[in-house]
């Protein structure tokens, strides 16, 4: 086990700018959640929605690192890194609430948003299909000589299952430049996954596997998140290959919907509400002589912003029901004769 | 007469057929301590003990694995699959161990297993949690394929289901889970490969499964007091395909339509059509109508999902047009 | 012109492709070095260099997905699966990330990707490695379906598919690899979608497609000597489907019989059946014919194998039952 | 890495009448599968076959230290595993000729030789599919308290596909008594396995993933794996869960079918001819003071065997056509419809 937080190497202490970068981001996460919770409870936000909340600083920290032509793969817990790469909010939201002014035109949903613009290319729901298919962004990064490093997030669940073996493998022996982030929340549905796993760093422990060191860090510490993200897309742009990253974390919250989350025992969700990352990360910033106004201001613009985003996304129109049988096939249609 | 959810019906199946058998075990994904993310198994792993009644790991090969090889050596397992979309993740078991098994050494190998899984649009769920795959499982020789549209008949196919000796996919509708009836206590079994009618009617025979048999029959109605009277047949399992009914049924309305929840091509629906029109096609006075999920991948958004899948609305209006034709 | 097999157009078409982007890259198992096992891709290697043309492991879902995120990130890749039984190890790439990206992200995601892969039995290879699975493709929406008869359409329709910017399954029939053709010279691009008359006729339109097309063919000959004037379709491609020369067709002979290799249920050969007893119901003058191998994995032995297989001595027998009906 | 060969613990030296019978194991298979390939030749064997010639070691050492109702697992480089069990030769033999009398009626062929019966639990063409299956029959084993340990046989080549992740995960969290034996004999198809993974000892290195030893034995020293085989046997028995086995070893020919083998560096291949592990048993019984008389006993008698085997299945009919369309059910048939 090595850390990969090497504070020489990214240049720390990091700019204060940076810093006040990294509180807005993981506000904007945090209020956009909170505010889509609301409204799946007032029926707005249908289907489903699962909810980072307790895990914005994995998003926050990655986010800031990554240069905008490089790729973000998410899963269904993809609201926040689908954000921070910089999606439009009110298009985030009004894909939520299923409008036409969705970033998929409402096609998508709470478990698939994308924005290609920014380099947020999906929320995958089929736990660990994207490694793979992250990993074959980064052989055409590679191919291509692009430059670019591809950053797939997924959870502790997904390390049991097959792609994640196959992803793993073929990334370290072609070398690509891909970053596998684990965000282990200790628990998959409701099922923790110490009571599923052979190991007890469900990724970091199989890094081994691939040839790779196994890193785990902090995944509440932004600050933490954030140096190691510099180094490890430092690593795989040059060329290194892959790294897998476990970040130990927790969701505040139930798995999806209406989970209040019960199954878990009451210390531990208070220890870990206690670890919050952004309470914590704001005591820091006030520590490091960052002004409450400052602050103050930050929260406020973010909270203008959810608040903004959620009135577009109420108003915002249905979609066009002759939108149902578009975008099967690259001329925009969907016949299947001819 | 107790009312009873179709959610219930499936923890009710289940629970009837561990109590009859011990060699009937249950594993899956979240099925155990938390009775399952739709609340289908609730109880159970209190009833049974964690031996029989077991979480898994998020590894869909291993589960269906797992139940493969353990009806090999002596088990009558049951796995869940909690998506009908993740039978994609380990296709290769379903389809080409477990259907093959039997086959390829001639009778040596028996598979009593049944792999239950939540099935089908409605959920907003979007296009990786709602489709209706249904006809995946029928197109793969030595797979039964089960799809109970009621309560009472989660139950009965269930139990008929983990008693047969060969594999069988049972498929729940997610849109059904909710759906309530008045079944009686008890023990309920059914047999495979019998459909029932759902309503009789003498002028058009409309063919339907799971959460398609409640809208054509609502369709039905509707089209009864417009002077079209309906036959509705809940074919209820496609492997074995009760084609016996539907030929008794086309012979007397002389029209046929299909009802399918899955995508346009290649559904069940193509293969009974295909069917009465080469085995009675001279009984056909109108041209045969599919009415199905057009082929695309279903939408996320309320809206969009309700249009996609049919309607007893989009049932009516497309019924008349066989009906006058 | 030149003799060419289906088995070394296969590589010239790949390479025409290769040679004229420079985005079009190959991956597989087996595929560079080796040549292919089935020596479909010799000297590609040699020709385009070991980072455009690679081997993997066995890992198909890492392949798979590797050339859908290649395809997101400005590759024209394609991929061989080997034997097409594989895509059942990563059919939930294939059918549930690959076909439904670009509709989840309202088309945001364009997949200029290709799959080829060998179909298909006669080769003795037992169920899991001989089951003709077109039907599995088509029957998920998102996914183009390609299937050739002859060498020079196997590069007309590989350039059109490598050119296409959808997500095509490329099934190239085991069977025909040793099948020869006089080829021209040159660049050979096709369009997808587009079914050609492989005999023309006027008493029964047979439809066809890859293997049965040269056995429907045969049967035909065979027919035309007792009277009976086949027209036999080669679909070509499954998705899309031209339903227009299969109309046309009908209308013209009243008598539709399909000829599919993969097993009986929910295959293409329903869909295309169910179709034109829709649309074109008052054409027929006879009850619709569906020929395919029985609803059974397919058994290794050669006699059985050669047994369950549509022959064109089978398609004779069966014809004449239609023609005379 | 840790040896399994412990000889105290199986009390070792073994028994000469073992040692034997481990001889005439190796021979009968590699005189079968000789014969195999030259009726691949002729035309009768159809479609393929692919041959463990130099591999038998592997599969003596553990068909001897199993218990009669233990379960094989094997791939389609599975005669030699089958055949070891105690299927019948000559249902073997006309198997490969697609026989009525073949152990799978013809229906199976080279890739798929089951004999229920024996615990030979079948043969799968899928790579790593029945790793899965082995590890469910291990489950069954455990659930009844029936003693008995599975063994499942793959090749190097399919520790790189995900139901190989998935399998070990699963059995090692469930302590299922199941031994996994890896035969890497350096090549997948034509592909060297260093080519394509992560890791130089693609089963061994990645033991510890699954919380697991990683166990490298000589897969040409039958006594070498007799010995493992019985301690894992103990030990997979004795409820302390599955282990994971790596045996080093070389096929002597090709692939399959008519596969010359050429991409292998000639040096490499005349290196591993020169370990075949019949002749250099064959020394060492002799030197351990067997009389020559004996061991050409056993050959004659192996050779006798063959013989018989390929008679019996040269005249067996053809399989009754009848039998295309049974056993896809239980009841015998194949009726889809009611
Ligand atoms: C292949 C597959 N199996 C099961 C599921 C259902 N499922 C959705 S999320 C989830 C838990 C995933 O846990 P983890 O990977 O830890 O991610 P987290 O939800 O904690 O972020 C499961 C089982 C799925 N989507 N895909
Ligand atoms: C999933 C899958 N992919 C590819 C193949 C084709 N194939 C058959 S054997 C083989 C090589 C396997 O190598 P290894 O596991 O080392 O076993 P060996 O053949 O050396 O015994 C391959 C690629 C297959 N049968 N299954
Ligand atoms: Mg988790
Ligand atoms: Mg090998």
């Amino acid at each position: 086990m090595t850390s990969a937080t090497d504070s020489s190497a990214i240049g720390l202490p990091v700019p204060t700018e940076r810093l006040l970068e990294l509180y807005r981001m993981m506000l904007d996460a945090r209020l956009f959640e909170e505010k889509a919770h609301k409204l799946f409870f007032e029926g707005l936000v249908k289907g489903t929605s699962h909810l980072a909340l307790g895990q914005e600083a994995v998003a926050a920290g990655f986010a800031a690192a990554m240069r905008p032509d490089d790729l973000t793969f998410c899963t269904y817990r993809g609201h926040t890194h689908t954000l921070l790469r910089g999606a439009d909010m009110a298009a985030l939201m009004a894909e939520l609430l299923g409008r036409a002014t969705g970033c998929c035109g409402g096609k998508g949903g709470s478990m698939h948003l994308t924005d290609v613009a920014v380099g947020a290319m999906g929320s995958y729901a089929i736990v660990g299909a994207h490694l793979p298919i992250a990993t074959g962004a980064a052989w055409a990064a590679q191919a291509r000589g692009s430059g670019q490093v591809v950053v797939v997030f997924f959870g502790d669940g997904a390390t049991n299952i097959g792609a994640f073996h196959e992803a793993l493998n073929f990334a370290a022996v072609w070398k690509l430049p891909v970053v596998f982030v684990c965000e282990n929340n200790l628990y998959m549905e409701y099922t923790p996954i110490g009571s599923v796993t052979a190991v007890p760093n469900p990724a970091a422990d199989r890094a081994a596997t691939y040839g790779l060191d196994g890193i785990i860090i902090d995944g509440n510490d932004v600050e933490a998140v954030y140096a190691a993200a510099v180094e490890a897309l430092a690593h795989a742009r040059s060329g290194d290959g892959p790294l897998l990253i476990e970040a130990k974390t927790y969701r505040h919250g139930g798995h999806s919907r209406a989970d209040p989350g019960t199954y878990r025992p009451d210390e531990e969700v208070k220890a870990w509400l206690d670890r919050d990352p952004i309470p914590a990360f704001r005591s820091r910033l006030e520590a490091e002589g960052v002004e409450s106004a400052t602050l103050a201001e930050i929260e406020a613009a973010s909270s203008a912003a959810v608040d903004a985003a959620t009135e577009d996304a109420r108003n915002a129109p249905f979609p066009d029901p002759a939108t149902l049988e578009t975008q099967v096939w690259a001329d925009g249609g969907s016949r299947w004769r001819t | 007469m107790a009312d009873l959810t179709y959610r219930q019906a499936v923890g009710r199946g289940i629970a009837q057929e561990m109590a009859r058998d011990p060699r009937v075990y249950f594993i899956g994904e979240d099925i155990a301590a938390a009775g399952g993310v739709f609340k289908t198994t609730e109880g159970l792993h209190e009833r049974f003990g964690p031996d029989r009644v077991r979480d898994t790991p998020i590894s869909e090969e291993a589960i269906t694995g797992a139940v493969m090889g353990a009806a090999m050596n002596g088990l009558r397992p049951i796995a869940e699959i909690m998506f009908s979309d993740f039978f994609a993740t380990c296709w290769d078991i379903v389809a080409n161990q477990i259907a093959k098994a039997r086959y390829m050494t001639d009778g040596q190998i028996t598979l009593p297993l049944v792999i239950r899984s939540a099935n089908g649009g409605g959920a907003r769920f979007g296009a990786q949690h709602s489709q209706a795959m249904e006809n995946w499982a029928m197109a793969v020789p030595g797979l039964k394929v089960v799809a109970p549209s009621n309560p009472r008949d989660v139950i009965g196919l269930l139990a008929a289901s983990v008693r047969a000796d060969d594999p069988v996919i049972f498929l729940e509708q997610k849109s059904l889970y909710a759906s309530k009836q008045d079944v009686p206590e008890g023990e309920i079994v059914d047999e495979l490969g019998k459909a029932t009618l759902a309503r009789e009617g003498s002028d058009v025979t409309v063919v339907a499964l799971a959460a398609m048999v409640p809208r054509a029959v609502e369709a039905a109605e509707i089209l009864a007091g417009r002077g079209v009277d309906v036959e509705v047949i809940d074919l209820r399992s496609l492997v074995p395909l009760d084609m016996t009914t539907v030929l008794r049924s086309v012979a007397k309305t002389s029209r046929l339509v299909t009802v399918e929840e899955n995508p346009r091509l290649c559904g069940w629906g193509a293969e009974v059509t295909s069917i009465v029109t080469e085995e009675a096609f001279y009984d056909l006075d109108a041209p045969t109508l599919r009415i199905t999920t057009p082929h695309i991948p279903l939408p996320s958004a309320d809206t969009l999902e309700d249009l996609a899948m049919p309607s007893s609305a989009t049932i009516v209006t497309q019924i008349q047009r066989v009906a006058n034709g």
